[in-house]
């Protein structure tokens, strides 16, 4: 791999991504018995997500226990409680956007190791940036400069919309987050003299970070359940509905927003503590 | 009472390591004792055949580890003389490293080892005795090589040898132990017989993983090499040890587990082939044994380091008691035993009566001194003792032994092997005496002119070995009753010998009127040489270069002494014939495999980018395997 | 009663992972404090689990009260336990080293760091889901990556920098395996995978075999796969050694079990078989045997000590991998003793080399000259660890190697012929540990002025070998843990019946 | 009426096409970015196992009042939900890659691989 070799090199690599591939594309080609990947899926019969979507984990895992003979069969007959949008009242989790539910609540705990995923590799950036001498910022145009001084504030906005509605359109904590970052970088794109305290912002990322953690505690305390939902949901569709999944989804919207955030400057200016 | 010994040793040693530098001498009596209450309870368990001890370990999956120790006729003599001859080396060190500076850990390893010694000899089943076989292994690294650059070196081609044998030992262990699910030792001798009946190949590769074990360590034929390295390059007091018990285990092995097993097939088997009444196998091994003896000679004649010639030599023996074991009569079995034990016991004279040279006078080199016989009396003593015992003349143990292998060679009919065995004995001469008249006798260099008799602490293991030469050359039934036993234990037919005379199919040898006929003669000799005309003391240069001084020629003392290049003609005669150096072949593999490795190292260091392509390609390859054999 | 809160395990290190990064504004000791205890409580916690664990069976623990298959949940196997104690064991010891470094402006980073490797750790050894799993992998991936990069120097880099690399198609693989399980099963739960794992046609399960295998080997340190180990090791800072060499690796091999042997695996006669139709034991056998050799050969001629360590560490994962592969109750048995060895004397190997090697401007074997006079306490820690490590016997090492060959010879076939080749290339491992030590003895040289003691490394170092010298001569309790968590391993049905609360699974 | 495989092997190109780039190219970011690629790749290829032709997407709404009993009207929501934590993983991953790649750059001077394997004392 060499400079000379350089053709060489690639023409392996070619030669080793096309075997790779004709191996990675034959099962779903694949004519023999045994389970393989459906061409087209119809229905959700054979997926636990259909009880996600008919929100009734809890009684197929109660018909699962009670139930005699095979585990499978046993699956399939579950009985089904219609959830009706805007008509059925604390269901067995609030949102109706059916992703979010299962972003934090079924499979909360993904959720929270994606923070941590965030949180550890932002740490990690920090760490590699400390001591990195910053670049000289460049002072930009004035139109620049006054555009993004009107748009930041709608950016922001947007961003708590995204986040405060999780749980009813697609969205949530993580796109809010990223987007109010993106106001922060237009900031620090605009204007060269634009700078803020990584300190303040640190401690507010890690203050929902603990609250985050600090809640999913209070379902093992209340629920005896780590991440049990302990409030009340209200009816599907309200925009006062499943509580604890907006308050979640807003910490963690505040979370990334200012995580994404001490992160980006960190990459521009090199990391200090001030 | 064996383990609670063994911890005891173990603790000693232990603490032993708290005690100054400045108190060397200390630790050191500290051992002495360690060993002679080792030897005395030895010495206590003779006649206890049968008796054992059983420590239970760890059991992980389906191995149940435990200690088993077992007193039989062969373990006995072997523990008892390997310790006793231990404690002589220990007397005798207890003045030698008085002021070593780099001593500390040397006594303290030791001490383990004597403890694994007797271990090794004292193990019921075969995983007791690996277990100690490689704590052994271990040890000795550390006592050969205690922090010396150049004794690492040489310790090197000792460990990788002895590493690799011991784990083609447990191969064989383990291959049987799957087989008959039990460590015991008759057991898997009686198991290997019945593989050999059904699975012939494959009981030939289990016995041939035993045989690299045992022959590793007994440096027979190709692995030949170490002991010139690694005697020479250990601390003096140490190559004793190593030369006349170390290097033994090999040898006992095989009597403990294939000398058994050989017998079995040649009695039972109708299937394996035999050459000359014995298996083919055994008969292979024995011609190994004579090889090595053979060529042990002819290097030992050729080395002017006398420690080296010295481990060549103990190599030549240890050919001699192989080949006369693997022809598996009971004569060469009981000749091979009792040879062991005699090289033991002459081989540590040897080897002390050098370290007492090295202590006095720091040399090694075998040009570079002469005249110490009127030095260092007791010294000289020792050797001339040590070499006519290990030349095999008559009135000393070494003949006894010797003695037997001829007889057993002849009445079993292997005349190739008898020719080998009398033509390496005969270089034994050739070798032994020039280090003898070149240390001791001849011309004394003037530096060595106030080079005083060791001390009398250090005298006291010469007269014991001494004596022990004798008495076993006069009375060879001492040590020849207890091999008899050994025999009897082994279901093999005893050999005729009393206290005094032993006897052979072709005739019988009465020890004392030898010994009689060999001291009048040598007093005769002695009358001669006091009635004779008296000596006159010539300066070595006055001798050879008629009163010029030799500098001129940018010449040195040391280039006139006799010893050097002595057998220079005998070499030449040789030179015609193409040599293979054994040494050579290991340091090339070395050699390569540093190659290899450098070639790896610069893989694991190279780019990002061909760490992924690798791993791809591995993939693909993988994948590819995967499709060949779908 | 539930078990439920077996998640503070992961939560505790999570909260005060969070938690010290704001008390460290107002004291950078604080996190340091805060991470020994927490370490503490998790060894303690994990211990009262396995007691709990080795009464009662597999427990099942459930997040957000949905029960499984649905919900995550967390399978409290004695296995899982035993790896999870060694290696808070280890990371405890990893972070005195670390506390007794002076504070500076990352100390409370890394603190932090550390409380997200132990969370997880837990993460991984602990949960039933496979997509979960993927998530902790992660967590561990970048959690290393940062690590090991934490010095900033050009080795470290590169080696960091490999590792992201190899991870991160990893990751990408493993995540296409995940898929297509899910595709096929409509499932995430481990057990339920295992469960219906042979109903996947041949070609969907050799997919999911080589994603799986794509993600893990690099991971454990696996010959053609594992080109960041000398450089990460080298590079990176001591503490972090002993994490990567010990406590990742453990990880690491628990992770493959759990993907190869619960998921892939089913057990037949008393051994475990792969339904699909390549010999994927054999296949994983050659693969650790290759690894074993070139592991070698590249220590015995490598100079630098870090180096060497990382090495032996490599082929002594190729080891265990190859017990694995035998993939019968007394081969699991000889892969734990082992893995306790590994990561119990690689942890006091990489101290005490460190402290040997204190003030010395080049790191490699010759730094290591007359260590004995120069640093007695050290040095008697590394012929300790390096005993162990190349099977002395009466050491874990030892009672590890035998009974890998006895487990070895007794299998059928290649596995006696391989387990050959790993002897004499193990004959290599003795010989350059025995090197080092043989440095140590020498005093040829007349510098003997002593180094000064640092009393957090003899700690720590003293703590791992107390656990060895204890498991190494208590027969009774060394022998009990490693036979239930071997048994454990072996007995796939009760940890799916325990899980899908399936009682008629036999 | 799509073929759900059409999805799958179009995502597989896609990760062989990162996987090429990772292979091939010297840049660091290039690299980054392929690895990027491959990451999208495996999410693309976890969505398109949750496509259900005609069917829409897994919010109730005033257009969706209902998830019928076979599951049969919306996609399925698990991947939706894998692939949102996905992507944030694959987002650190890039982040401290980049930072590693910042560093390497002030070391080297240099953002090709090639010149980064020097032989630094073997």
């Amino acid at each position: 791999m060499r400079e000379t070799s350089f053709n060489t090199g690639k023409f392996f690599a070619l030669i080793i991504v096309a075997v790779l591939g004709i191996f990675m594309i034959s099962p779903f080609f694949d004519t023999g018995s045994g389970k393989k990947i459906s061409p087209r899926l119809e229905n959700l019969k054979d997926r636990v997500s259909l009880h996600y979507g008919l929100k009734n984990v809890n009684d197929a895992s109660k018909n699962i226990e009670e139930c005699q003979g095979d585990y499978y069969t046993c699956r399939e007959g579950v009985k089904c409680n219609n959830v009706i949008y805007k008509e059925t009242a604390d269901a067995e989790t609030g949102p109706a956007n059916l992703v979010t539910s299962i972003v934090l609540d079924y499979r909360a705990f993904d959720t929270l190791g994606e923070i941590t995923v965030l949180f550890i590799s932002i740490l990690g950036v920090a760490l590699l940036m400390t001591g990195f001498p910053a670049l000289p910022v460049k002072n930009e145009s004035m139109i620049q400069s006054a555009g993004a001084k009107f748009l930041v504030p709608i950016i922001m906005l947007v961003g708590i919309y995204i986040f405060l509605h999780g749980h009813l359109t697609p969205g949530g904590g993580f796109p809010g987050g990223a987007v109010i970052a993106t106001g922060f970088l237009l900031m620090f794109m605009t204007s060269g003299d634009y700078n803020f305290r990584s300190r303040r912002f640190k401690t507010v990322e890690t203050a929902a970070g603990t609250i985050i953690v600090a809640l999913a505690i209070a379902g093992l305390i209340f629920k005896d359940s780590f991440f049990a939902n302990f409030l009340p949901n209200g009816r599907l569709g309200d925009l006062f509905s499943s509580f604890l999944i907006v308050i979640i989804y807003s910490l963690i919207g505040i979370k990334v927003g200012s995580e994404l955030s001490v992160g980006l400057r960190n990459l521009y200016t090199g990391e200090k503590d001030d | 009472m064996i383990l609670y010994s063994f911890l005891f040793a173990l603790l000693t040693a232990l603490l032993s390591l708290f005690i100054r530098r400045e108190y060397n001498y200390i630790r050191w009596i500290l051992y002495s004792a360690v060993l002679a209450s080792l030897t005395f309870l030895i010495y206590t368990m003779n006649g206890l055949w049968g008796y054992s001890e059983s420590f239970k370990l760890l059991s992980v999956g389906s191995v149940d580890f435990s200690l088993n120790f077992k007193v039989t006729p062969l373990s006995w003599l072997f523990s008892f003389f390997t310790t006793g001859l231990s404690l002589s080396i220990s007397l005798f060190s207890i003045v030698k490293n008085r002021h070593e500076e780099s001593e500390r850990s040397i006594g303290f390893f030791w001490l383990i080892l004597s403890v694994c010694n007797i271990a090794i000899f004292l193990s019921a089943d075969l995983l007791t005795l690996f277990i100690f076989w490689e704590a052994m292994t271990f040890v000795s690294f550390f006592v050969i090589s205690p922090g010396w650059t150049k004794s690492f070196k040489a310790v090197n081609y000792y460990f990788i040898l002895s590493i690799l044998g011991a784990f083609a030992m447990l191969v064989g262990i383990f291959f049987l132990y799957s087989k008959s699910a039990t460590f015991n030792i008759e057991s898997n001798i009686a198991q290997l017989f019945v593989l050999y009946e059904l699975n012939s190949p494959q009981a030939i590769f289990i016995t041939l993983m035993f045989v690299l074990g045992f022959f590793t360590k007994s440096a027979l034929m190709p692995f030949h090499i170490w002991p010139a390295e690694a005697h020479s390059e250990a601390p003096d007091d140490f190559s004793s040890y190593l030369s006349g018990i170390m290097i033994k285990y090999g040898l006992y092995g095989s009597i403990l587990f294939l000398v058994p097993l050989f017998v079995f097939i040649s009695k039972f088997s109708q299937t394996q082939p035999m050459s000359n009444h014995i298996p083919l196998f055994s008969h292979i091994l024995a011609w190994v044994g004579a090889i090595t003896s053979v060529v042990a000679t002819f290097l030992a004649v050729k080395s002017n380091d006398m420690k080296r010639l010295a481990a060549w030599s103990t190599v030549g023996n240890i050919g001699y008691a192989a080949t006369s074991i693997f022809i598996l009569s009971s004569m060469g079995v009981a000749g091979g035993i009792f040879h062991i034990i005699n090289h033991a016991i002459f081989k540590t004279a040897i080897f002390l009566s050098l370290a007492a040279v090295k202590y006095r006078t720091h040399e090694r080199e075998m040009h570079r001194l002469g005249g110490l016989a009127y030095k260092m009396p007791v010294t000289f003593l020792t050797f001339l003792l040590g070499i006519i015992a290990a030349a095999g003349i008559p009135p000393l143990n070494g003949y006894a032994s010797k003695w037997m292998i001829y007889q057993s060679l002849l009445s079993g009919r292997f005349p190739f092997l008898a020719t080998m065995i009398f033509l390496s004995s005969t270089g034994a001469f050739m070798y032994l005496f020039r280090a003898l008249h070149s240390v001791f006798l001849g011309q004394l260099p003037s530096k060595f002119d106030d080079v005083k008799e060791v001390p009398f602490l250090m005298q006291i293991p010469m007269y014991i070995l001494m004596l022990l030469m004798v008495i076993i050359g006069i009375f060879p039934g001492t040590v020849l009753l207890p091999v008899n036993s050994i025999l009897k234990s082994m279901n093999m037919e005893e050999i005729k010998v009393t206290y005094t005379t032993m006897y052979s199919m072709l005739s019988s040898v009465d020890a004392p009127i030898v010994f009689l006929v060999f001291a009048g003669s040598f007093a005769f000799a002695f009358i001669l040489y006091l009635i004779g005309k008296p000596r006159r003391h010539v300066e070595l240069l006055d001798n050879y270069t008629a009163g010029q001084d030799p500098k001129e020629f940018g010449l040195t003392r040391e280039m006139y002494h006799f010893a050097l290049k002595f057998y220079e003609p005998f070499e030449h005669m040789f030179d015609k014939y193409p040599r293979t150096n054994t040494k050579e072949f290991y340091d090339s593999f070395e050699r390569k495999i540093n190659e290899t490795g450098s070639f790896i190292k610069k893989f694991y260091s190279s780019s990002p980018r061909s760490a992924v392509y690798i791993f791809t390609l591995s993939i693909v390859l993988i994948i590819i395997y995967g499709w060949l054999v779908w | 009663m539930s078990y439920n809160s077996a998640i503070l395990l992961i939560a505790a290190p999570l909260l005060m992972a969070f938690l010290s990064f704001i008390l460290g504004i107002f004291n950078k000791r604080i996190p340091a404090i805060l991470l020994v205890l927490t370490l503490s409580f998790n060894f303690y916690f994990s211990t009262y689990l396995l007691t709990l664990v080795s009464s009662k069976g597999v427990l099942v623990s459930v997040i957000s009260g949905f029960e499984p298959p649905f919900g995550i949940n967390l399978v409290l196997t004695y296995f899982s336990l035993l790896l999870l104690s060694l290696i808070y064991l280890i990371i405890l010891s990893a972070s005195v080293v670390f506390v007794s470094k002076k504070t500076d402006e990352n100390t409370v980073k890394v603190a932090t760091l550390l409380f997200l490797f132990t969370a997880a750790a837990s993460g991984l050894l602990l949960t039933g889901d496979i997509f979960n799993m993927f998530v902790f992998f992660e967590i561990f991936a970048v959690a290393n990556i940062s690590l090991i990069s934490l010095k900033k120097n050009k080795t470290s880099l590169k080696g960091s920098f490999k590792y992201l690399l190899l991870s991160s198609i990893g990751s990408a693989f493993l995540l296409f395996g995940i898929g297509m399980i899910y595709g096929t099963l409509g499932t995430l739960n481990i057990a339920e995978i295992g469960l219906r794992f042979y109903e996947l046609s041949p070609l969907t399960g050799a997919f999911i075999f080589i994603m799986f295998l794509g993600a893990i080997l690099s991971e454990t340190e696996t010959f053609p796969f594992n080109f960041w180990i000398t450089d990460s090791y080298k590079g990176a800072r001591n503490f972090v050694n002993i994490l990567l060499g010990s406590a990742s690796s453990v990880a690491a091999l628990y992770i493959f079990f759990r993907l190869f042997f619960t998921i892939i695996g089913y057990p037949i006669n008393n051994r475990y078989e792969f339904l699909i139709s390549m010999d994927a034991r054999l296949i994983i056998a050659l693969i650790s045997a290759i690894s074993v050799i070139v592991s070698e050969i590249g220590a015995l001629s490598s100079k630098s000590v870090k180096r060497i360590l990382a090495f032996s560490s490599a082929s002594q994962m190729g080891m265990i991998l190859f017990a694995f592969s035998i993939s019968d109750f007394n081969s699991f048995s000889a892969a734990l003793t082992l893995i306790f060895n590994l990561s119990l004397s690689k942890a006091i190997l990489f101290l005490s080399s460190h402290e040997i090697m204190k003030g010395a401007k080049e790191k490699n074997i010759e730094s290591f000259t007359g260590g004995l006079g120069r640093n007695p306490v050290f040095s008697a820690l590394f012929i300790f660890g390096s005993l162990s490590m190349v099977g002395f016997p009466l050491t874990l090492g030892f009672y590890g190697k035998i009974s890998l060959v006895a487990s070895a010879v007794s299998a059928s076939g290649y596995f006696s012929i391989l387990v050959f080749v790993i002897l004499l290339a193990s004959a290599a491992e003795l010989f350059y540990y025995f090197r080092l030590m043989h440095k140590l003895f020498v005093s040829e040289q007349n510098h003997t002025e002593k180094t000064k003691m640092n009393w957090f490394y003899a700690a720590s170092g003293s703590l791992l070998l107390a656990v060895m010298i204890i498991l190494a001569l208590m027969p009774k309790f060394t022998e009990r843990i490693v036979s239930s968590a071997a048994g454990d391993m072996m007995d796939k049905t009760t940890y799916i019946e325990r899980v899908l609360k399936a009682e008629d699974l036999k | 009426m799509i073929d759900n495989r059409l999805i799958y092997v179009m995502s597989l190109l896609l990760f062989l096409v990162g996987l090429y780039g990772v292979l091939t190219r010297k840049n660091i970011l290039k690299m980054l970015v392929a690895v990027s690629i491959m990451e999208t790749a495996a999410n693309i290829f976890l969505i398109g196992l949750g496509y259900i032709s005609n069917s829409s997407a897994p919010i109730l709404s005033e257009s969706l009042k209902q998830v019928n009993l076979l599951g049969s009207n919306i996609s399925d929501p698990l991947p939706h939900s894998l692939v949102l934590t996905a992507i944030v993983i694959g987002v650190g991953t890039t982040a401290l890659g980049i930072a590693i790649a910042v560093r390497l750059y002030s070391h080297y001077r240099t953002l090709n691989i090639n010149k980064m394997g020097d032989k630094d004392e073997l």
